[in-house]
């Protein structure tokens, strides 16, 4: 219930932020809207706790930003030196993530690094098979991916 | 006070009634309704013979102002000929058929198409309009289709229908067309009204008067069985023999040679109209007649008979002589009576012995008595043999041709050589089945009394008028001749007329008549000669022109409706591009003002050449997909454009439904083969240049209307009044929600259709029962 | 130099020059992937060019093309991928 | 399709993207917007829903199916269009209200109509995309 | 102040947007260019549109750009990796220099279940 | 006064359509309600009618804008005259069609579509906008590509290929057309454009706009060289669609054409010998074709063409005596056609083919019914006093007065295969026994059908066959209206008057 | 950038009916969508176009300050692409289904409803 209830309001913000405009108004129709939305497309949503999380959200993004520029250096001096120095590999990461959700956005930040990209899920969800463009050392890999990306998120997740 | 011409109304609507009183289903075979039906030809006749002397009368009983026809009826000596004729023969065979039907299935229906067609002859012969004249015209040529096809589940019968419903419907409808030139020119379609001899000059001196008189002709000519079309008539023999009796003795096949003495005064006078009725009139009376010779069916005999009685009235009518005018008038009469008779005479003979073929019958004499005498009285009269009436329309005919001038000699031989063969014929009917052994057909009696005192009294009138033609001079025959000339005309009908080279003539025909039929032999042999000679024949002629006709449509509708999307579509372009060019062509200038352009921008030039490449990516790619990725790109570029030419909302939907179309490809491709690879072929080339021509068009038409200033006014007026009065400020979403919402609401009916078309296309499976509806 | 001609003549430019690469991207191919990957990135650079253009233009509306943009270009990724896993192996 | 990152996502889409439509539907009198493009983004949405879900997953989703959604919206259509014939003006004259209200500005029959324009675009476009989608 | 931030924003943007065109260009495999051209592009077009949202300083548009911005980064890698997966499936080769395959025959081949 | 009569006749199918597309899977309750709904509709057209025949030209400002910038409905003599013959030969073949559609297509949308088509058309009629006819035509054409697919046949399938393809391509070509007007008048109402395009000296480019519309029309209309859409197609759906598409669709190009043209470009010399040229080449060319057939439903495919002829004929002439001949003769030809293809269908209900070598002895069988079916086909073929003979009187006097050669002739020869190609069905459906019928018998659904049920088939043949009757006897009614017609038509200023001096139009 | 336009006009429809005119029903349909693409741009370049000036009336103001582009053409390619749209969407399906029952893609092979 409460879950719904945030998510409500958070939609509500979404729209008012879309439109613009902050009054009363707008509020309770967009609450109208949200409701009207989540009544329709909602189907067995976990509950959640949004508090105490702000922080490791901050820190989190932050290392992202870092990781980000980072690769996006490596992978800019190769596109743009004639020679290539990429060693690409495909590579199963085992995983300690275990819902969905926390899956989807480990798999979406490794994604959004450059070099790297999540090819796909075993169906067991124990593995992420991920495609990266510099492996010098599988397990290198893995432990950077284990220890960087889904040890930050799964702090802020669970 | 009425006169009896308007009352012409009343009897039509009371045959009509009697009509459907016949057409009503009935039980029992031959119902009382059959029975009583010959009271409404003798009705009408009666009528006829007490309403009306042969004086004119006309009257105008319904008209519009916005209708060129009107219904009006006039009755002068001509037209109460034929109404008596009609309907006089009309009753006589109505009895007649009362008899021959006896027991069989659908008398009733007969009837009825034979009362129409009494109503439609009536309405023919009674018209002075020249619209209600074509349209009871049209009702004899239908309701004569059904009567020649009454035994519709014979092919000859099908056959025979539809060959004389070609040939009367197509005379009729080019007759029309000259009815319409003809009233158009008068500037009246009422008859009556054309007599005035300025009318007349107008009419004659008009540059389409020989069009339309060949118009009319043809229609006169297809109807009344002139060489060449002429061969309709013995094939519609196939119809029960009242019908023929009643159509090609009496009636309908006189229809054409009733409308050329119809319009004799009008357009008689001329050199188009004499050369035409003489020569065909000519060329048909003398060839019938001897095509007559060869038969052996009585009724086939008959038929080329009449042909060539009809050939002597159009060439008559062709010479506008006054005797050739009295000849007609009292050969019209005479036909009518000798023909109906032996025709019932040939249908009784059918009836009781089950042939017709005089090669096989013979000896009936005995039996038949009355039958006898009858045929003898036919023939008689068919033979122009003193004192029968037919005798005295043979000298009136000599005479006419003797006093022809200039071309005196050929036109009296014709004359003669017909009527000798005529002669003939007559004996081969009314004498031939009689004379000689009985040979085959048992236990004949005399059949019943109305199959053969119909044909008995019309045996007995020829022979009677010919006996005292005073009964018939000034009642009958004199008024015709008025009607035919245009003026009074004075005619004495006598047997005697002194010894004279007419009476050689007469004599010649008869002596030479009876040596023929001595030396005619019908059979197997003759038969085949005629027909092998037939196959040069004008029925052979025109049946190669129709099925070459028929080979030419086929052919022509194959190449058109050949199956090929692509050339069906190369038709439509190549025709567009052809029109449209010639326009481009002949009325654009081909000048551009640079100054009113704007400029071109790097990005421009960018999109525009993705777009370039995509199109070309889609024309030639071997791929489905990546043909449809090109496409999807072109729309995108479409959409950048749109965004850099300040339309976003255009924009916007452009994208989205691109990408929705694109998405609606790729779902379906999956499921679809590979693009056919065909190598390059010259359809390429043709398949370009159709192209090319029509983009180049489009090309240079926009840029044309773009050297146009642009008119503003209505979208001024969205502008200002957008958000005053429709309280909106995308200008664009207020045409379609409110200044042309009107548009929108059928557009989101079209989506609605559509995806119902989706829906039921992929998911209806019609079960087996449903297949076709 | 206003920020305008900046835009202008700077920005756009270099968007253009990569539109015009990843198009080539796009013709070259190989496989459909290589072309749908392309696509994606021709729309998402079209986004950029969207955001300059209402920059440039001072009308705002254009990011509104732009979010469409982006909702497009992620359904034609996700439409061709299904294809793709769904198709046969022939074309 | 079997993956879950995208069954998450469009988890989270599917909200913010009708969302996304209605706002495009209610502004379009002021901007750029309107119901042919807010309906084709719901349908977007919902598509995107069905890809990552499976067919079967949306339409329980939806209650009813998607077709049903062009006879109501033509119907709000034609009776905004209609409405003004009661109060004796000709076929689909603005009628409004005399106050504007929040966000959508005016409120008037126009807006029902693009109302009804946004129900019979999602129900079209569904109804074609759906219907391919489940047909071999 | 504000003009500096634009320029600043909106010419990262445009470099990495050419990174990721050069680099869709000229990477060897498909893969790499996917892994490529996602990230730049995204970083790209979020840098040159916070650029617009400076250039505007106004609420709703603001808002309207960080709704686009939150909508991109959630759909980019989902987009990246469905359509990495796909490739996959069709069978689209690796770069000869691979050094390895941990997905080779992990998928099932009717059912596309992966072990 | 708000003239609502005019939209009435386009309203009440769109409300039946949706009330019949919540019914969706019910195909028993359809059936009723479309009945009533085309009867009300019926009504509707006939009040309209009778209302445009006093000489009014009843104008609605859509949405109160005043013409030119709003959308505006006009309903002269001829729009009110097609709105009711459309509207009653809608629903004749919606009594048909609701015995001879079966349940699997009518709970696929084939009474809702029905619907829509209709409204299609009528809005078609009372169009006074020229994009707004476009997209009338669209409605037209989505739903009659639906119905022609409904069932998924083998058949419809390739013959909708070619008639989606070719329908398709002439929307393409109309819209161009409009681009150009658009372009260079500023304007898309048609009294807006007569004023506008008269006033206009860009006589060139105008006509690369006629030329335009000229083909997008005539593809509609089926006119030579642009009719082969039709041949391939019309034969494949149910009858009861052949009958309603044979009867209507082309006619809305004609229509289409006449409005258009009568209002903007008919003055052009050049235009107006095309359309003769045009016009003596479909009725040879399709009369030949009808003249080797042996399907039905195709004879009458290809004599739609030959008699699509006639009305261009009369459209190429354009005077009063013409125009009246041409709307008489479209008139006569919407109940003719639609009953002739209704007819067919009955013929397959009786004899399970549509194929004349399959067919026979009807006419021993059910001489009535053959009576009725033989005033209906001599109608077709203009057999006087019958309907179809009047308009050619008047077509064939007007040509006399332009001294055209041509078109008299044209009409006679069509005329006269028209003949050939009736009696051909005659003699092979009516006269010849049935060539295989114990065969037959056992396909035979007729014998099947509840008493009720036959009437209902037959309710419908009987109506326009009396319909055709009573316009054919009653030849001078039908002319006055014709002459009605005739001067607005050749008088485009009353249109314009109507439509841009309406007393509402002053806001 | 007119000339540029009405070339890519020509273009556009040229193409279209290149591809209308192939055996292939694919290639059919993407002519008849490169045709109505042409169609919608020669109604927007015909209404004439001018950069950066969208209909749209500016917040503040009730009516338009300085020059628009014209709202017309917009309006009615919007109608024109939505029904489009409709119309591709049914031909799409319709040749799905062909497919399916016909057996081939190739228009020449279907002339049965053609024959006498
Ligand atoms: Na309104
Ligand atoms: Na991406």
């Amino acid at each position: 219930m409460r879950s719904l209830f945030l998510m409500n309001i958070l939609l509500t913000l979404v729209w008012a932020a879309l439109t613009g405009k902050f009054d009363y108004g707008n509020f309770i129709f967009g609450f109208i809207i949200s409701y009207a939305v989540l009544w329709i497309i909602t189907r067995g949503t976990e509950r959640a706790k949004y508090f105490s999380r702000v922080p490791k959200i901050l820190i989190f993004i932050g290392f992202f930003v870092k990781e980000l520029i980072k690769a996006n250096i490596q992978v800019a001096y190769d596109v743009i030196t004639p020679t290539n120095h990429m060693k690409p590999a495909i590579v199963g990461i085992p995983l300690d993530a275990e819902t969905e959700l926390e899956i989807t956005l480990l798999a979406n930040f490794i994604t959004l690094t450059p070099g790297t990209l999540s090819m796909d899920v075993s169906d067991d969800k124990k593995t992420i098979y991920v495609h990266a463009m510099y492996v010098e050392d599988k397990q290198d890999f893995i432990d950077s991916i284990k220890n960087g990306f889904e040890r930050k998120l799964l702090d802020i997740l669970r | 006070m009425d006169s009896a011409v308007e009352k012409l109304p009343i009897l039509f609507l009371c045959i009509l009634l009697y009509i459907i009183v016949l057409a009503i289903p009935s039980v029992r075979k031959n119902g009382l309704r059959s029975k009583l039906s010959p009271l409404i030809p003798i009705g009408a006749f009666l009528f006829f013979l007490l309403g009306f002397d042969g004086n004119k009368q006309t009257a105008v009983l319904w008209s519009h102002d916005l209708l060129p026809t009107q219904l009006s009826f006039t009755i002068d000596g001509l037209g109460r000929l034929f109404a008596l004729l009609i309907t006089g023969i009309g009753s006589l065979i109505f009895i007649y058929a009362n008899g021959y039907m006896k027991g069989a299935k659908y008398t009733q229906r007969l009837q009825s198409f034979l009362l129409l067609f009494m109503l439609a002859m009536l309405g023919v012969v009674l018209s002075d309009d020249l619209i209600m004249l074509f349209i009871f015209w049209e009702l004899t040529s239908v309701s004569s289709f059904f009567l020649i096809g009454f035994k519709n589940e014979d092919e000859a019968s099908r056959k025979s229908a539809l060959q004389a419903i070609s040939i009367t419907g197509l005379g009729g409808l080019v007759m029309l067309g000259g009815f319409i030139i003809l009233g158009e020119i008068a500037g009246t379609y009422a008859i009556s009204e054309m007599h005035n001899p300025e009318t007349i000059a107008t009419i004659t001196s008009h540059a389409w008067f020989t069009p339309m008189l060949i118009f009319i002709l043809l229609g006169a000519f297809t109807k009344s069985a002139q060489f060449p079309f002429h061969f309709w008539l013995p094939g519609a023999m196939k119809a029960p023999t009242p019908v023929s009796a009643y159509l090609h003795s009496a009636t309908m096949v006189k229809a054409g040679v009733y409308l050329l003495a119809r319009f004799s005064p009008i357009l008689g006078d001329t050199p188009v109209w004499t050369i035409a009725l003489i020569s065909f009139g000519g060329v048909t009376m003398i060839y019938a007649a001897f095509q007559a010779l060869f038969r052996t069916d009585m009724k086939s005999i008959l038929a080329y008979t009449t042909v060539s009685a009809l050939g002597i009235m159009v060439f008559l009518l062709g010479m506008q002589s006054s005797d050739a005018i009295a000849a007609v008038s009292l050969f019209i009469l005479v036909h009518a009576l000798y023909k109906a008779a032996f025709f019932m005479l040939a249908g009784t003979i059918d009836h009781e012995t089950g042939t017709r073929d005089i090669s096989k019958l013979s000896g009936l004499k005995t039996a038949m008595m009355p039958l006898f005498v009858i045929g003898i009285l036919a023939a008689w009269s068919n033979g122009g043999v003193p004192p029968s009436v037919g005798f005295l329309g043979k000298d009136l005919i000599y005479e006419s041709t003797l006093a022809y001038p200039g071309l005196n000699y050929l036109l009296t031989g014709v004359s003669v050589g017909t009527n000798i063969m005529l002669f003939a014929a007559g004996l081969l009917v009314g004498w031939m089945p009689f004379r000689g052994k009985k040979i085959s057909h048992k236990n004949l009696q005399l059949p019943a009394p109305s199959l053969w005192v119909p044909a008995a009294v019309l045996a007995v009138l020829g022979m009677l008028f010919g006996l005292f033609p005073s009964l018939i001079n000034d009642s009958l025959i004199n008024p015709v001749a008025n009607s035919i000339s245009g003026q009074p005309e004075d005619i004495h009908l006598k047997l005697w007329h002194g010894l004279n080279t007419v009476l050689y003539l007469s004599l010649l025909t008869m002596g030479l008549g009876f040596l023929t039929y001595l030396v005619i032999r019908p059979g197997a042999g003759m038969l085949g000669f005629i027909e092998s000679a037939e196959r040069f024949g004008p029925r052979r002629i025109l049946h190669g022109i129709s099925h070459g006709f028929i080979g030419l449509s086929d052919w022509i509708t194959k190449i058109l409706q050949n199956g090929k999307l692509r050339i069906y579509l190369l038709v439509i372009l190549g025709f567009l591009v052809l029109i449209l060019g010639y326009v481009v062509l002949a009325e654009t200038t081909f000048t551009i003002d640079i100054d009113m352009l704007t400029n071109i921008t790097i990005y421009e030039v960018i999109i525009v050449g993705i777009l370039f490449i995509s199109v070309f990516l889609t024309l030639f790619s071997g791929s489905r997909l990546a043909a449809v990725a090109a496409m999807g790109v072109v729309g995108y570029t479409l959409c950048i454009i749109f965004v850099f030419y300040s339309a976003p909302d255009l924009a916007m939907t452009q994208f989205t439904i691109d990408t929705l179309t694109v998405i609606l490809f790729v779902l379906v491709l999956y499921r679809l083969p590979r693009f056919i690879r065909l190598d390059f072929s010259p359809r390429h080339i043709l398949d370009g240049l159709v192209a090319i021509a029509v983009g180049a068009l489009m090309t240079i038409i926009s840029l044309e209307v773009l050297q146009r200033m642009p008119e503003r006014e209505i979208s001024d007026y969205y502008a200002l009044n957008a958000y005053v009065l429709a309280k909106g400020k995308n200008v664009v979403n207020v045409i379609l929600v409110d200044f042309r919402g009107a548009d929108t609401m059928i557009e989101i009916v079209v989506l609605s259709i559509a995806a119902i078309g989706v829906y039921s296309l992929l998911k209806l499976r019609l079960r087996k029962n449903e297949k076709m509806e | 130099m206003s920020i305008n001609d900046y835009l202008y003549l700077i920005i756009l430019p270099i968007l253009s020059i990569s539109v015009f690469l990843v198009f080539v991207r796009f013709i070259i191919g190989p496989g459909i992937s290589d072309r749908v990957v392309a696509l994606d990135l021709l729309i998402t650079i079209g986004i950029g060019i969207m955001a300059i253009y209402a920059i440039v233009s001072d009308k705002a509306s254009f990011l509104d093309i732009a979010m469409i943009f982006a909702l497009i270009a992620f359904l034609g990724t996700i439409a061709f991928s299904y294809y793709l896993e769904k198709r046969r192996r022939d074309d | 399709m079997n993956t879950i990152i995208l069954k998450t996502a469009s988890k989270y889409l599917l909200p913010l993207l009708l969302l996304f439509s209605i706002f495009v539907l209610l502004r379009g009198h002021y901007l750029p917007g309107g119901g042919f493009v807010g309906g084709l983004i719901a349908a977007i949405a919902f598509v995107l829903h069905a890809f990552a879900n499976g067919l079967p997953h949306t339409q329980r989703l939806m209650r009813i199916h998607p077709g049903f959604l062009m006879p109501f919206g033509l119907a709000i259509s034609a009776v905004s269009g209609m409405f003004p014939m009661l109060l004796n003006q000709p076929f689909m004259t603005g009628v409004w209200k005399k106050d504007p209200v929040p966000v959508i500005g005016s409120l008037g029959s126009a807006l029902f109509f693009d109302i009804g324009v946004y129900l019979v675009v999602i129900g079209a476009s569904l109804t074609i995309l759906f219907t391919i989608s489940e047909t071999r | 102040m504000t003009d500096f931030w634009i320029v600043l924003l909106s010419s990262a943007g445009a470099l990495f947007i050419l990174l990721a065109a050069i680099g869709i260009l000229r990477m060897p495999d498909f893969y790499m260019r996917v892994s490529v051209t996602t990230k730049a592009a995204t970083l790209g077009v979020g840098l040159i549109l916070v650029a617009s949202a400076f250039a505007f300083k106004n609420f709703s548009v603001t808002s309207r750009v960080l709704a686009i911005l939150v909508f991109i980064l959630l759909t980019a890698p989902v987009g990246a990796h469905m359509i990495g997966r796909a490739a996959y499936f069709i069978g689209v080769n690796l770069w000869s220099k691979t050094k390895m395959d941990d997905l080779k025959d992990k998928y099932d081949k009717k059912s596309h279940k992966l072990k | 006064m708000i003239a609502h009569v005019v939209i009435w006749p386009i309203l009440l199918p769109l409300v039946s359509a949706i009330v019949l597309m919540f019914f969706w899977n019910q195909s028993k309750v359809q059936r009723y309600i479309t009945v009533a709904g085309h009867g009300i509709s019926l009504l509707a057209s006939f009040w309209l009618a009778l209302r445009t025949y006093s000489g009014d030209i009843i104008t609605l400002n859509s949405g109160s804008w005043p013409a030119p910038y709003g959308i505006v409905f006009v309903a002269d003599a001829l729009s009110g005259t097609l709105v009711l013959l459309a509207s009653l030969a809608a629903f004749c073949v919606s009594l048909f069609s609701v015995v001879s559609i079966g349940t699997g297509r009518a709970s696929f949308g084939f009474f809702p579509i029905l619907q829509f088509l209709l409204m299609g058309l009528n809005g078609s009629f009372l169009a006074g906008d020229i994009f707004n006819l476009y997209v009338w035509f669209e409605v037209i054409i989505i739903s009659s590509f639906v119905l022609i697919t409904l069932g998924s046949e083998r058949a419809q399938l390739e013959g909708a290929i070619k008639y989606v393809t070719m329908n398709l391509l002439a929307s393409i070509i109309f819209l161009t057309g409009i681009a150009i007007l658009y372009g260079l008048l500023g304007s898309l109402n048609l009294a807006d454009l007569s004023v506008k395009i008269a006033q206009s000296d860009d006589k060139g480019l105008i006509n690369t706009a006629a030329i335009l519309l000229l083909v997008g029309f005539g593809i509609k209309s089926a006119i030579f060289p642009m009719y082969f859409w039709l041949p391939a197609s019309y034969h494949t759906p149910p009858a009861a669609v052949s009958a309603i598409f044979g009867g209507l669709l082309t006619k809305v190009g004609v229509y289409a054409l006449i409005r258009v043209f009568s209002l903007l470009f008919i003055d052009d010399p050049f235009i107006r010998s095309t359309f003769i040229v045009l016009a003596v080449s479909s009725m040879i060319i399709g009369a030949m074709g009808a003249l080797v057939q042996q399907n039905i439903r195709k004879i009458f495919s290809f004599l739609i063409i030959s008699h699509i002829g006639f009305m261009i004929a009369g459209l190429g002439m354009f005077s009063t005596l013409a125009v009246i001949g041409m709307v008489f003769y479209l008139f006569h030809d919407i109940i003719v056609k639609t009953n002739a293809f209704m007819i067919s269908g009955l013929i397959f209900k009786l004899r399970g083919s549509f194929r004349l070598e399959n067919l026979g002895g009807l006419y021993n069988r059910y001489p009535y019914l053959s009576i009725m079916f033989a005033l209906a086909m001599f109608s077709l073929v203009g057999t006087p006093p019958l309907s179809g003979f009047w308009p050619k009187l008047f077509l064939l006097k007007a040509s006399f007065n332009e001294l055209n050669w041509w078109i008299i002739g044209g009409i006679i020869a069509a005329s006269f295969l028209t003949l050939i190609a009736v009696i051909k069905i005659w003699l092979s459906v009516f006269w010849r026994k049935h060539p295989n019928y114990v065969e037959a018998k056992k396909r035979i659904v007729w014998y099947d059908l509840p008493k009720i049920q036959k009437f209902t088939i037959l309710l419908p043949i009987a109506i326009l066959t009396v319909v055709s009757l009573y316009i054919g006897l009653n030849a001078a009614k039908i002319v006055e209206i014709c002459q009605l017609i005739a001067e607005q038509i050749t008088q485009p200023s009353l249109y314009i008057d109507a439509v841009l001096s309406n007393p509402e139009n002053q806001p | 950038m007119e000339i540029l336009l009405a070339i890519t006009i020509g273009l556009l429809y040229a193409a279209g009916i290149f591809l209308i005119l192939r055996r292939s029903m694919v290639r059919l349909i993407i002519g008849l969508i490169l045709l109505g693409n042409g169609a919608n741009l020669l109604i927007f370049l015909l209404g004439r176009i001018s950069k950066g000036k969208p209909p749209i009336i500016p917040e503040d103001s009730k009516v338009f300050l300085d020059a628009y582009a014209d709202p017309i053409p917009q309006a009615l390619i919007l109608t024109a692409i939505v029904i489009s749209f409709g119309l591709q969407a049914y031909a799409i399906i319709l040749v799905k289904r062909a497919y399916r029952v016909v057996k081939t893609d190739d228009i020449e092979e279907m002339i049965t409803t053609d024959e006498i």
